[in-house]
């Protein structure tokens, strides 16, 4: 496979969310080594951004690539989602929650990329919740379960990583944590693109502020040539 | 199965069974249905003989569809469904996968339950033997076509009734032939088996057809 | 200019402004005619006077099946072609289709007391409109429990599709079942064989009736349009900063 | 209505109305599932005109519970429930009139939608105004015991086929009697107004039991 | 009604969640015109907390009164809770929403408590979202959202406010603009509990820091003195 630089570059987003044009025209490139962190006010668009990138709202125009990633895989299934769910299931144990994402989730290791090599048990120390690996999950409180599904990013290789708020409902202690995993997750050759309301401390950091455009997105279907 | 798909079918097979019991459920409200029945048709033991098939399809019919509203939903709720469209596996396969864990945990449960409650309903060994046979072969595609209609409820928050409604007519022909068969075996009109090939037929089509046509509304309800 | 430009709502909007008189003008003339006609046909030498209900009966249901096939190509348009104009199409047929079939289940079960003395049989051809009927209404219920008209429209196509490949199952095994029970109570369903000067007013009531359908059509059409820009108006309403503006906006709806 | 009561009313009224509404499901799935049943017991009108009041009151039945799952679980998902604990108001009435608004919007359509149904199952005038009354009084009473199942599940996901597993025992009797005085009106074994009558009782007998048992579970379920 | 000083007093609570003790023997008491912040680690118990004094929570042990409040009322009866979750119908209008809550919500006016008297307008007003008065709650944004159902604080008279990590997700500007409302609540005589991760400038701050008393809460049957 190809070992050049990994890069993803969104050219000209354009994205409607439930009717309405949530921003259009938004271009912006990540490369290896860098994070995004993406601000704004509420409302404007942040998560549905991530959520484009994860390939989970669909582009309303524009084009959006992996460079050097897999040219077989779409960037949505090079990358890994942390978003407000925690995809953990309450009936599961754990460590049971773990291997299933393991197995489940398709790895994508690209040149240049290495990390999420770790085992789930070795996940689970690192985020310092490996006491817990025999407890149903149910059992976690808020925060606890918030680091558990953060260490689905740690066991399958993914070069992308897209947070959203990802120090929400985490007390300091852990939020610094979080941060220096990030850190690591860039040595190791990773890209990650976060929205946050709080200013995050990483070492390569490319900024992009959303602002509105004209007082009020406006509605793709007044736009002169959609229905809806 | 490649290992994701094994995984996936353990998964949804534990929490079946470990999530209070919704396996059980189904078979209660199965057998709630059928013991209910005789309380409005009365107590008229050749009428209830000669409508019993179709009183035990119908009460499945009923478990499979309204159980099958939290198909989707539970894994979309926390989060799980964005995940599986991420994660790189070909989502009709998903789908499939889980229709299979989904009918093992709660569509073999009402098969077993029928003979049991074939007796109530004094059928003759035979056309026990004939309804168990139909709904062994025919609960398969109703819980495939139940779950386009699971997918298409998804993103609302009241699925059950809405999704009988929409799948009823779809199931309808499964029905048919499925009770036909049953009564076939019984007084036989037509051989046991003409009907009862045809209900095979529907449910391989109903394998093709479900899990594509919910893959298709899954993508499209992401959000 | 291809039928492809009127994708535009907006120009398809003008397209409507102009031709719907027409239409309706021609709508108008032809049942006129019909009606006459049909009033002027000789009566049934068996039915006697209940003949007539035949001339809306048979257009109704024939009717009823057609616009489920114009759904059917709208949901395509949704899903194969991202049509915008589609899933506006299959929407606003949805009503339509189902009262046609009401239509044809009311004067059906009409006919059927004088013709077998119970207003319903479970006839193969009655049944399976019924079930068509639930169909229809199926779909319209999901139409209107999502308040997202794009996530609607695709949800919607879906199901038409699958139960577009479904009605012929569900006709060959509601035969199947019909067939296989003998029910004593019912006479078959075959209609009088049609006598030329029968014919004639039926097939124009026909035309009468397509043509009101595309009438209804396209004013439902016209009108999603209109609320869709609606709701759009609404949210920008919604979503702006300054609420002097806003306010502006926000007034015509409602 | 005092103020607050009127206005709780009105709310559920119109939520049940608007968009995403669930008036209209529980006619559609009534519908459904009488025209389901003669595909299954078969075409024999005469059959079907035997067993048409006890159709129609399972359907309503069916109906009326399994659309009862949100009653309670809208509101505690986005904390309304929460907020309505907190208010100050006595919560059996709460229910009760909750479960006034939920009757009216989905119980009465099937009221009114079973005289056109009964021409399906060919029942003769008499016994279809027979059942028409007779569902008119009792659904209330299958409301407010299924409020009592809609509150003990409210904090569990899947409503449903649960609540109604729950229930339907309970509201045997409401099925039994109101059968028996369908059938009463049409061949009288027992004159038509004793067992309306004690429908009606235990119509009333639920308006108690059903709020001040409901908003008990209530109290305990939140968390 | 006595005129005397509104104080919630809370004397030694124990709370016990899913079988588990989250916390026990804790005893504050808050005046009239003082805010109590709660801070602490994940899954210490901080929302458990608001919610038991919200009547939502039942208390294990120890016992929770507003002196000076209504006699006949609940402390719960008395306040307005402010949680994670909006009670928002998107279904209603805006307008609608608030209504609802204004005739229903059964209000509470002791002595030396003046507030919550705005009319539903005016308070969307405040809140900066009058101009959506009309439309549907479902058009809201996020952050709309959070605001319309914290006017509902305003426009029905309750001293006690109890309010969960209110800041959360919310951008600069939308958090300075609630930080005024809740200084004003002060001002009319009002008392605040309120759990954050962040802090909050408020004119007269009582604070409340949870801490585990051992590591990981014990379950509430193996401890010695509570039957739960
Ligand atoms: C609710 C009752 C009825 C329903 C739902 C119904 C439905 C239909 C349908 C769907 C068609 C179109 C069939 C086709 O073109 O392939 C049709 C045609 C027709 N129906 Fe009915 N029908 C009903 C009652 C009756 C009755 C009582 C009569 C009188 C004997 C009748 C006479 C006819 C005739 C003569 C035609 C046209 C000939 C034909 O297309 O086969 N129908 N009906
Ligand atoms: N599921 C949805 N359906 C329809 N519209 C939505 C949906 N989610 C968000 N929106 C709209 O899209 C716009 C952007 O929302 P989004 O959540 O991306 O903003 P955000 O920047 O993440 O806000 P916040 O800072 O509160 O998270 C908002 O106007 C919102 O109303
Ligand atoms: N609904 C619940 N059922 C059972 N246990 C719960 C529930 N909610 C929380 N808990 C438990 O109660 C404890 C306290 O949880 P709580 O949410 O009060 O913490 P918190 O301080 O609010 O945390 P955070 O800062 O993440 O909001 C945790 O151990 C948690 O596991
Ligand atoms: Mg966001
Ligand atoms: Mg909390």
């Amino acid at each position: 496979m190809r070992s050049s630089l990994l890069k993803l570059v969104a050219e000209n987003l354009t994205i409607d969310r439930g009717g309405r044009r949530v921003f259009q025209g938004l271009s912006f490139a990540v490369e290896q080594g860098e994070a995004l962190v993406v601000t704004g006010a509420n409302g404007i668009g942040k998560s549905s951004l991530l959520r484009t990138l994860a390939g989970l709202v669909p582009l309303a125009s524009g084009t959006l690539r992996l460079d050097g990633g897999l040219p077989d895989l779409l960037p949505a299934e090079q990358a890994h989602y942390f978003g407000h769910q925690d995809a953990v299931k309450p009936a599961l144990s754990v460590l049971e929650n773990l291997h299933f994402w393991q197995s489940f989730t398709a790895p994508c290791e690209p040149g240049g990329f290495s990390g999420g090599k770790s085992t789930p048990l070795e996940a689970l120390e690192t985020l310092g919740i490996g006491h817990t690996a025999q407890l149903p999950a149910a059992y976690l409180s808020a925060g606890q379960k918030r680091r558990l599904s953060l260490s689905r990013l740690l066991i399958t290789p993914r070069p992308v990583w897209l947070m959203d708020e990802p120090t929400s409902a985490l007390d300091k202690a852990s939020e610094q944590q979080l941060l220096g995993l990030m850190n690591t997750h860039l040595e190791n050759g990773g890209l990650i693109v976060t929205a946050t309301h709080t200013e995050l401390t990483l070492d390569r950091i490319r900024s992009l502020h959303l602002k509105a455009a004209d007082p009020g997105s406006i509605p793709a279907d007044t736009a002169e040539d959609a229905v809806s | 199965m490649s290992g994701w798909a094994m995984a996936l079918f353990k998964r949804d097979l534990r929490l079946s069974v470990r999530i209070g019991g919704s396996a059980l459920v189904g078979v209660l409200f199965f057998l709630a249905v059928v013991t209910v029945i005789p309380f409005g048709v009365g107590p008229d033991l050749n009428l209830l003989a000669r409508i019993g098939p179709a009183i035990l399809w119908i009460g499945a019919l009923l478990a499979t569809l309204l159980g099958l509203d939290r198909l989707f939903q539970a894994d979309r709720e926390d989060g799980t469904l964005d995940l599986m469209m991420m994660s790189g596996r070909p989502l009709e396969l998903v789908v499939l996968v889980k229709c299979l864990a989904h009918w093992i945990a709660t569509g073999l449960p009402l098969v077993v339950a029928a003979p049991l409650l074939a007796v109530f309903l004094n059928l003759d060994p035979v056309s026990m033997a004939a309804v168990t046979a139909t709904l062994f072969v025919g609960t398969p595609a109703l819980t495939l076509i139940g779950a386009i209609g699971a997918s298409l409820t998804v993103s609302l928050r009241r699925g059950g009734l809405l999704l009988a409604v929409l799948v009823i007519p779809l199931a309808i022909p499964v029905l048919i032939f499925g009770v036909s068969a049953a009564d076939a075996a019984i007084h036989d009109p037509v051989p046991f088996l003409t009907p009862f090939l045809i209900l095979c037929a529907l449910t391989l089509i109903a394998a093709v057809i479900g899990p594509v046509a919910s893959a298709a509304a899954l993508r499209f309800s992401s959000d | 200019m291809a039928f492809w430009d009127y994708a535009n709502p907006t120009r398809f909007l003008r397209l409507v402004q102009i031709v719907l008189p027409w239409l309706v003008g021609l709508c108008v003339i032809t049942f006129a005619v019909g009606l006459y006609m049909s009033f002027q046909a000789p009566e049934d030498y068996q039915q006697g006077q209940t003949i007539r209900i035949m001339y809306i009966h048979v257009p109704a249901a024939w009717l009823c099946m057609m616009c489920y096939t114009v759904m059917s190509l709208s949901s395509i348009g949704t899903l194969v072609w991202k049509h915008p104009l589609a899933d506006v199409s299959a929407k606003s047929a949805a009503p339509i289709g189902a009262a046609f079939t009401f239509m044809a289940l009311l004067t059906g079960s009409l006919w059927g007391k004088p013709m077998w003395g119970t207003y319903w049989v479970w006839d193969a051809r009655l049944t399976s409109v019924l079930v068509l009927l639930i169909m229809y209404l199926g779909l319209m219920t999901l139409w209107r429990t999502m308040d997202d008209p794009i996530k609607a429209g695709k949800a919607a196509a879906v199901l038409t599709l699958v139960g577009a490949l479904n009605l012929p199952i569900i006709k060959f095994s509601v035969d199947w079942w019909n067939t296989l029970h003998q029910p004593a109570s019912v006479i078959r369903l075959d209609g009088p064989t049609i006598h030329p000067d029968q014919l004639w007013p039926l097939l124009v009531m026909a035309l009468a009736f397509t043509l009101l359908f595309f009438v209804l059509h396209l004013m439902a059409m016209r009108n999603e349009i209109m609320r869709r820009r609606v709701r759009a108006l609404r949210m920008r309403a919604a979503s702006i900063a300054h609420p002097g503006t806003a306010a502006a906006t926000a007034q015509p709806a409602e």
